[in-house]
């Protein structure tokens, strides 16, 4: 992010981001056909708890919410509830060219097109669908970016949740959210969001 | 050790020693479980970084009040269980509560689970924590069941008793050595305590989207990994004490911490998992009657 | 759910026996009456038209009397200038290893056809399927609610008069891309309004 | 009410939801959830730990594959017909081809139509590599899908360097394939297939031979050989069954006529038979690549076919079916002469193994075993989505 | 089989073995792990080799590749300054674009990572680097054996040379149905063709018409920029060919044969039905065209369907001119010719044949009874290599003879024969002599000599095998030094051997070498180094007449320094047929401006575009206007308001000045390739399907989304290129979103 958060960071908090970002926890779910490079990824060929990286089952416990390609409507929506239920800090890959500009469905009337308009993402990796060595080094900049202190994308959501909440409404109609969005941004300390 | 300041020492500092060691036996516990499945594996502390991480977690979920005294009783259980556990050098809690008080105070810690979990009314959780008290049917009765053959040998309830007894005899004299059956049973029974594959029915992940933890995240979550990571030498001690003869030094205590948990994994690295019935099923028909029979030979010697 | 359907489980007798020719097929489907219109299209395939009125009837006889015991699939075209659906049957039998399709064609506007889930099973995911991407009605059908689009609001999406490419412009957004490039090339590069887009 | 992480159509189910004295309860698996294969869901009705009633729910990986394949070129369609079936890509490739060629009377050449066969076959093995990681997940035994999955990548990496993409292929084109062999190709498809082989002892010794698979596996997710044809099983779970429909054999395709290979079956239709017919059928699939290594012979491996931008197929209709990892595999496709299919009707595999038998099966079901059924099944759901 | 059903407690330990081996895992990312040698990576493209023509861009199945123009690429004969641009949002990497691409210059490597935060790095203008600037080893790339394209052409069956020596039949039988779509098949439709045709024509349209066995609508794009389409479907010089995008690596698309094709299938009766246009006889205005060649009947053509009386003056008793007194009939049968000068006179043109303008009639009288005058003369006078011996009267200039054989004139033809010259009309002469000689004499004894060699001769390469065909030899690399007269006969041509024809600034300076003599024998030489002009016609005007080295000078209108004259043809620019439509084309649009009337016949996308922006803007104004006189706004809106129907009256202003200056679009349609302007438009496309009536009523579907009209802008500002609008392309995104957000809170 900013310089000026960059700076802002003391002393403990660059040492706790240093180890903080030895243990990252993905999703585990397939939101899309990127999640089939996700087994290799976990596996032993590629092996991504070297880095601390591991699948988890519920969204309780993840850190990292993996959106696997393409999004249709209808998982678009749960991809939202899951990441509103997710604990901060946490974070948005996007996998692959559909998550940027529609990909090879950008004509489909079944997906979103692009999804930073509906959740805050921190990186996207390049690829239909990005190979393991990709998914890899994705995470690596994301850990990168952590100990840098410039992961802050989900801060976005709940700053400017009507922009998000008007792109999510305008695909859904009404969206029916388990959390109160102004509650966790007042809880996070942000400015009160009217719902 | 054992009084004045070195005691309270002790006292503020074991929980801590514990923890480590915890961290060490579960990196080591995924690195090995990790070279075994060909992968190279997370690093040794991996565990420290995790629990740091989930207790920095901005955590603003809580399914109410009961929520977080489950998750006090949880940790605050598993603490007050430890010290009641010898290990080298430490043993002041021992002479006040023998093993009995150990394995009462055992099921603190689940009945805490119990309730946070019932409390965020998630059905995986319930069924975890359904099939975690199952579970203590099956491996708790074997232990109780080993635990009585061996206090009916030696005459003593105390852990630390049977500790010092075991190390005046010798190897030989060893409860793995001395009633293998027993000692058999309860390896089994230390499987399942430790919820460790074939017996980790609690968590599993593909049926029940890991049970008691579905709901947990941040600093629950953070809180169960710091109660399973105390508990983790805490249960292998118990077993040591039991049927290793303890140890006397540190170093001795630490080998034998980790050779009992390399047995214990490396079962867990290359089996599935059974269903809740089947691992109850086997724990009657086999570590339980082999159990049942150590202490019949017992009542029969001691005849 | 398996009773929901009195779906036969049991394999008909003319099921078993010697393997047939095509053109035995063809003729063992005239056999059964009404139907003459079937021939040998390609080695192990058999194609014919069936009236929609008698579709359920003929496939009755078809897997009781001449023994085709698995419905590979059926398939919808929707021929939008004839004003017509045309449903297509595709019969496996496990004893020619043949393939018979039925083509049956029905009209567009008034779009209901007889359920064939009292004779396979698997009929029902494909009319189910069919019924919410074209929106023909399977008398008889009882699971016809929304599967795959429980979200969707428009109009059946398989129908030719729907155009996937002019709802997503619609409905979705594009990208606005301002590359680092832009200086490269002659008048700059913007990629437009909020609409813009590529394309 | 507070939110509790189990999602679907956004709300959640308490236990005992119903009335009191019912102890039936609701509980839903998936979309996110590892027990499901794929983003996919179900609905299960449960009283203690059986499963009373269970109801599948799709759509989540709907992209409107045969809406899209209308509004493009008949050369476009081949870069995302793969993406119908992700673990199994290829035969939506061979089909697509396929179909084109009935339709409008294309030859391929017969070095293509090996090629082909081997693509799919590796392809074959790559999923049931995949399968068995999956299954033994299923049961907590994490060891093997590390093992499967990475030599899986071995696969994949042939793949990779015969067609230039690790997951999509892109590679049969109607008429052919896009590039002949590289060289020495053929001797790194032998390492690789001898490695899976020595590899697929080691499974036995792990996997297959495991008391606690055999405790899980066995007896659990019967499937009639009456039932299963009745309900439109193909394929390994039809075979697993004792009925020996293949469709390479049956409605050969390609060069599958000329070369040898048998199709395994079982006879008890458990998840444990329809594990151990996979097993087979990867033994039988390296038969087959090492036949089509021996047997290809020289020549081109493209009928040159028009400009695809102009490129027109007669009118017609074909139905072609192919013999995926999970099944019978079809197309319907309808061309009414113009650039673009006017029709493509995707049959998936899992289109019965995935709905139905699925619902049927797990009616009566342990919950505990609802995944492992699903896995057994091996159903894909982005065949059910398309 | 290892497996058997009791299973094992023991076995699933040998699985401990691997904690003594080296773990599986690959040390990535620390290490980049190669990708295979024909990875589908990132696109690289040989910005160089790259023409521009957007294959790529058709072929992509996710719309991910955008053509944009890249500063300093030079536009030439088959070359845009378009290269494609990649949305790594879109692209599925299957690598269609590297198999269809016309160059070979696209092509993959084997990088495989990008990730960032930023999408816009998403969205690359690939060059021979790659994404990131470093070299990754090629992956993915155009394989010899594999051709998505059709390299190949259809072969065109012509009369054999057997056949063909003694007669004036046709050479060329013309494609049969099949080969026809077969043929337009092969087309890609990237327009390179149009933007090289002089006349612009609409050929990628044609084709796709053609392709669709639609010979009319292929009829009614060329009647479109070409009223002589049957003409030049025969001998058009077919520049369009090598510009083709296909003839980077294979044959080029027969352009010119599918044209005839098209063509031979509309029965002359069927024209006027297929152009369509609704005559509306203006009267008053008058237009005189002098010569009836080419360039005066495309003149007459598209004048008469702006409602000009038109009166067409020819010296020769039929119109046609070079088309038909200098080709020669078994290239350009007479039929054709007539069919479609019967069509152009059947629309209300008025021909005076056997006419000469400055002999028969002055010129002054045209000025004084017309409102204009067209001089479209062309080059009837031969050139002469002026070497001894050219005043014999068996030396003869090829054009002449040319139209003497049109006529039917005797003349004499000597039993061997040596024609000076390396062009076209050289080669028409001596095949129309070798033809006559065959008829004559039964053998062909006939030598052409060039001063150029072979390989840089500038006559078609398949006239010259043809030529040699029918028997005649050539002696190219030869210049003349002499007609050798003995008692007053010719007896031969002596030449010397030409070592190079140009200098080094290209300027025709050839240099012989007068050792290496050779001597041809010949009874009769025939001159046909060129054709120039004949300037007799401006005698009167001699002194005020401006020129421009050898050819009379006009302006971007084709109008002379005489305000009245406007010229056109082989005088000023050519000289080939092609050349005299498009001069006589935009002449016909001069004096159309100059008489000051707005043709409407033809309208070009960018005049479609000027005036949705046009009524865009207008609508805007009139919008704000009427908020503004409603009255009830807020103070502070209202000033708001007033200052933006300020700033939308200037852009009306400048758009309007835009369309006013009608020359751009006489000028943009030479510089935008027809293909880069559709594939402009085809995010129009992509929002709408095409309607079947018309691009322009998808242009207006387009206006009604308010943020489209931005996009419109930044159009025009593509196609004009015009940097002095006032707008600038920042000021005009900020205006135009801070113009969505005002009526949006107007609205309130």
């Amino acid at each position: 992010m900013s310089d000026k958060e960059l700076t802002q960071r003391s002393a403990w908090e660059t040492v706790l981001a240093s180890l903080k970002k030895r243990s990252l926890w993905m999703l585990h779910y397939c939101t899309g056909c990127g999640a089939v490079e996700l087994p290799p990824t976990m596996t032993s060929r590629f092996d991504m708890e070297r880095f601390g990286i591991m699948p988890m089952v519920t969204p309780r416990q993840a850190d990292i919410l993996l959106i696997t390609g393409y999004l249709s409507v209808k998982t678009l929506k749960r991809v939202i509830l899951i990441y509103e239920q997710m604990q901060a800090p946490k974070y948005v890959v996007g996998f692959g060219s559909c998550t940027i500009n529609g990909g090879m469905y950008w004509n489909s009337y079944a997906t979103m097109k692009s999804l930073d308009r509906y959740l805050p993402v921190e990186l996207y990796l390049a690829g239909c669908m990005p190979r393991p060595e990709a998914i890899i080094s994705g995470f690596n900049s994301l850990i990168d970016r952590i100990d840098r202190g410039e992961a802050n994308s989900w801060k976005d959501y709940y700053e400017n949740y009507e922009f998000y909440r008007k792109n999510q409404e305008h695909t859904f109609g009404d969206i029916e959210t388990h959390r109160s969005i102004a509650d966790d941004a007042q809880y996070y300390g942000f400015v009160e969001v009217t719902k | 050790m054992n009084s004045g300041i070195g005691l309270i020492v002790w006292i503020i500092a074991y929980p801590f020693v514990s923890f480590f060691l915890g961290v060490l036996l579960g990196g080591y516990g995924r690195k090995l479980t990790a070279r075994v499945q060909r992968r190279v594996g997370p690093t040794w502390i991996q565990p420290l970084f995790d629990v740091i991480k989930l207790m920095t977690k901005q955590t603003n979920i809580s399914h109410g009040y009961m929520h977080d005294v489950a998750m006090m009783m949880l940790v605050g259980g598993t603490l007050m269980t430890m010290y009641f556990v010898p290990v080298p050098g430490f043993h002041y809690f021992s002479q006040f509560g023998d093993y009995i008080v150990v394995m009462y105070l055992l099921l603190v810690p689940p009945l805490g689970m119990a309730l946070g979990v019932g409390q965020t009314a998630n059905p995986n959780g319930s069924i975890g924590i359904s099939r975690a008290l199952q579970m203590l049917a099956g491996y708790e009765i074997t232990l109780v069941m080993t635990f009585i053959g061996f206090a009916m040998k030696h005459g003593t309830t105390s852990m630390y008793e049977l500790m010092k007894l075991q190390q005046a005899g010798g190897p030989a004299t060893w409860g793995i050595f001395a009633e293998p059956l027993l000692g058999i049973a309860a390896l089994f029974a230390l499987q399942g305590m430790l919820n460790e594959k074939p017996f980790e029915v609690i968590i599993a992940p593909h049926e029940i989207a890991t049970g008691p933890m579905t709901e947990m995240g941040g600093k629950y979550l953070g809180m169960m990994f710091i109660q399973h990571l105390i508990a983790l030498p805490m249960e292998l001690t118990i077993f040591m004490n039991l049927f290793l003869g303890g140890a006397q030094s540190w170093v001795e205590y630490v080998v034998k911490l980790f050779v009992l948990f390399t047995l214990v994994l490396v079962v867990n690295a290359v089996y599935g998992r059974f269903k809740t019935d089947g691992a109850l099923r086997f724990f009657w028909k086999l570590p339980l009657p082999l159990a049942a029979l150590g202490v019949v030979m017992i009542m029969a010697n001691g005849m | 759910m398996s009773g929901t359907y009195t779906v036969p489980t049991g394999r008909p007798e003319a099921a078993r026996g010697e393997k047939r020719s095509a053109s035995a097929i063809v003729a063992a489907i005239a056999e059964l009456g009404g139907e003459s219109g079937f021939a040998v299209k390609a080695p192990r395939r058999v194609e014919g038209r069936v009236e929609a009125a008698a579709l359920h009837g003929f496939a009755a006889a078809l897997r009781m009397r001449v023994g085709f015991e698995h419905l590979s699939a059926i398939s919808c075209v929707d021929w939008l200038a004839d004003g017509e659906f045309e449903l297509v049957y595709h019969f496996w039998s496990y004893r020619d290893n043949c393939l018979v399709s039925a083509h049956v064609r029905i009209p567009r506007d008034t779009a209901t056809m007889a359920t064939l889930t009292d004779l396979w099973q698997p009929a029902s995911f494909f009319e189910r399927d069919i019924h919410e991407m074209f929106g023909v009605e399977f008398l008889g059908n009882e699971d016809l609610e929304k599967y795959i689009l429980t979200d969707w609001k428009g109009p059946p999406p398989m129908r030719k008069d729907f155009v996937s490419r002019d709802f997503a412009h619609d409905h979705f957004t594009y990208k606005n891309y301002e590359p680092s490039w832009d200086e490269m090339i002659d008048g700059g590069y913007y990629s437009g309004g909020q609409n813009g887009g590529q394309a | 009410m507070s939110d509790i992480v189990t999602i679907n159509d956004g709300k959640a189910i308490m236990p005992g939801a119903n009335a009191p004295e019912n102890r039936e309860y609701n509980m839903f698996i998936g979309p996110n959830h590892p027990g499901i294969e794929g983003n996919f869901a179900l609905k299960l009705s449960i009283e203690g730990d059986i499963i009373q009633k269970a109801k599948t729910e799709a759509g989540f990986l709907h992209r409107g594959f045969e809406k899209l394949m209308e509004e493009r070129l008949f050369i476009q369609n081949i870069a995302i017909v793969c993406r119908i079936c992700v673990p199994d890509p290829d035969p939506n490739e061979e089909n697509y081809a396929r179909a084109i060629e009935a339709i409008g009377g294309i030859e391929v050449p017969r070095r293509a139509q090996f090629i082909r066969v081997l693509v799919l076959e590796l392809s074959r093995i790559a999923s049931h590599l995949f399968t068995f990681g999956g299954h033994a997940g299923t049961i907590g035994l994490y060891t093997m899908p590390n093992w499967s999955i990475s030599d899986r990548d071995r696969v994949l990496d042939l793949f990779e360097e015969l067609t230039g993409g690790r997951v999509y292929h892109i590679f049969n084109m109607p008429g052919g394939v896009r590039r002949d062999l590289p060289d020495g190709f053929k001797n790194r498809v032998r390492d690789v297939m001898d490695y899976v082989e020595s590899r697929l002892s080691e499974y036995d010794d792990l996997f297959f031979n495991n008391k606690i698979l055999l405790n899980r596996a066995v007896g659990t997710g019967i499937l009639p050989v009456d039932k299963a044809i009745a309900w439109g099983a193909t394929g390994p779970n039809l075979r697993a069954a004792g009925f020996a429909h293949d469709v390479r054999k049956d409605d050969p395709y390609e060069v599958y006529e000329e070369l040898e290979f048998d199709v395994p079956t079982a006879a008890d239709s458990d998840a444990y038979s329809r594990l151990i017919v996979r097993r087979r059928e990867i033994a039988e699939s390296i038969r087959i690549v090492r036949q089509v290594l021996d047997k290809i012979p020289e020549g081109p491996v493209w009928n040159k076919q028009p400009n695809p931008l102009k490129w027109r197929v007669p009118a017609g209709d074909a139905y072609v079916r192919t013999e995926s990892s999970k099944g019978e595999y079809a197309y319907y496709m309808v061309s009414d002469g113009g650039v673009r299919p006017y029709r493509v009707h995707v049959r998936g595999a899992s289109v019965t193994h995935g709905v139905h038998i699925l619902e049927n099966m797990l009616a009566g079901a342990r919950i505990e075993d609802a995944s492992q059924i699903m896995f057994s099944l091996d159903a894909c759901p982005p065949e059910v989505d398309r | 089989m290892a497996i058997d059903k009791i299973g094992s407690i023991l076995r699933p330990f040998t699985a401990l073995k691997n904690l003594a081996e080296k773990p599986d895992t690959l040390d990535v990312p620390r290490h980049y792990r190669p990708a295979a040698e024909r990875y589908r990576g990132f696109h690289v493209n040989d910005l160089d080799k790259c023409i521009g023509c957007g294959t790529c861009a058709e072929i992509c199945d996710n719309a991910a590749i955008r053509m944009v123009p890249v500063k300093g690429k030079e536009v030439g004969v088959g070359k845009t300054q378009y290269r494609p641009a990649i949305d790594y949002g879109r692209c599925c990497w299957c690598g269609l674009c590297v198999d269809v691409c016309t160059t070979n210059s696209l092509s993959m490597t084997r990088e495989y990572t990008h990730i960032s935060p930023d999408t816009d790095t998403f969205f690359i203008l690939p060059d021979e680097k790659g994404i990131h600037e470093k070299d990754f080893p090629q992956g993915w790339h155009a394989d010899e054996k594999i051709n998505f394209l059709d390299l190949e052409r259809v072969t065109m069956q012509e009369l054999s040379a057997a056949e063909r020596g003694d007669s004036f039949i046709e050479i060329v039988k013309g494609f049969s149905k099949e080969q026809a779509v077969k043929e337009a098949s092969r087309c890609v439709s990237c327009g390179l063709c149009t933007a090289t045709c002089p006349a612009h024509m609409n050929i990628p349209e044609y084709i796709d018409a053609i392709w669709k066995e639609d010979a009319t609508e292929a009829g009614r794009q060329m009647y479109k920029t070409n009223p002589l389409p049957d003409v030049c479907g025969r001998i058009c010089t077919h520049k369009c060919e090598t510009a083709c995008s296909l003839g980077q690596r294979g044959d080029p698309v027969s352009i010119r044969w599918l044209k005839r094709y098209a063509m031979d299938q509309i029965p002359a009766s069927e024209l006027n039905t297929l152009v369509n246009q609704s005559v509306v006889k203006q009267g008053g205005k008058k237009i005189a065209i002098v010569g009836g060649g080419p360039a005066g009947l495309s003149a007459a053509y598209y004048l008469v369907l702006m409602g000009y009386g038109v009166t067409l003056y020819e010296k020769y008793p039929k119109a046609g001119g070079m088309m038909r007194y200098g080709m020669p009939e078994y290239r350009l049968p007479y039929e054709s010719i007539d069919k479609d000068i019967d069509f152009i006179l059947s629309l209300g043109v008025e021909l005076k044949t056997n006419v000469t303008v400055g002999k028969d009639i002055p010129v002054e009288k045209l000025r004084d009874e017309y409102d204009a005058v067209i001089m479209a003369t062309g080059f009837h006078g031969g050139r002469s290599t002026r070497v001894p011996g050219t005043d014999h009267p068996m030396v003869f200039q090829a054009v002449d003879l040319l139209a003497r054989i049109t006529n039917g004139d005797e003349f004499p033809v000597e039993k061997d024969i040596v024609v000076i010259g390396g062009g076209n009309v050289a080669m028409d002469i001596a095949r129309s002599l070798a033809r006559m000689q065959k008829k004559k004499y039964g053998t062909v004894s006939l030598i052409v000599t060039s001063l150029e060699t072979r390989d840089i001769m500038p006559a078609d390469d398949e006239e010259i095998v043809e030529g040699e065909e029918e028997g005649i030899v050539f002696h190219p690399g030869r210049g003349p030094e002499e007609i050798i007269v003995e008692n007053g006969s010719i007896t031969g041509l002596k030449t010397s051997r030409c070592i190079r024809v140009f200098n080094d600034q290209k300027m025709f300076a050839p240099e012989f070498d007068k050792n290496d003599i050779e001597v041809y024998a010949a009874a009769q030489v025939i001159e046909a180094i060129g054709q120039g002009p004949e300037f007799d016609v401006f005698a009167p005007f001699a002194e005020s007449l401006e020129m421009a080295g050898r050819r009379v000078k006009v302006d971007q209108f084709f109008q002379s320094s005489l305000p009245w004259l406007f010229i056109a043809g082989d005088i000023i620019k050519g000289p080939d047929a092609i050349t005299g439509i498009e001069t006589g084309h935009q002449a016909a649009l001069g004096v159309d401006f100059w008489l000051g009337k707005q043709p409407d016949d033809t309208l070009s996308t960018i005049d479609e575009v000027l005036k949705i922006a046009l009524g865009f803007q207008r609508e805007q104004v009139t919008q704000l206007e009427a908020v503004l006189a409603a009255g009830s706004l807020a103070p502070a809106v209202e000033a708001e308001t007033s200052k933006l129907l300020a700033s939308e009256k200037a852009d009306l202003a400048a758009v309007e000045a835009l369309l006013a200056g009608r020359n751009t679009r006489i000028h943009l349609r030479q510089e935008m390739p027809r293909a880069v302007r559709r594939r402009d438009f085809k995010y129009l496309e992509a929002q709408k399907p095409i309607p079947a009536e018309s691009a322009s009523a998808t242009i207006k579907a387009i206006t009604e989304h308010a943020s489209a009209g931005f996009r419109l802008y930044t159009d025009i500002l593509f196609l004009t290129k015009s940097k002095e609008l006032e707008f600038s392309l920042d000021g005009l995104r900020d205006h135009q979103k801070a113009t969505a957000e005002r009526f949006a809170s107007l609205k309130d």
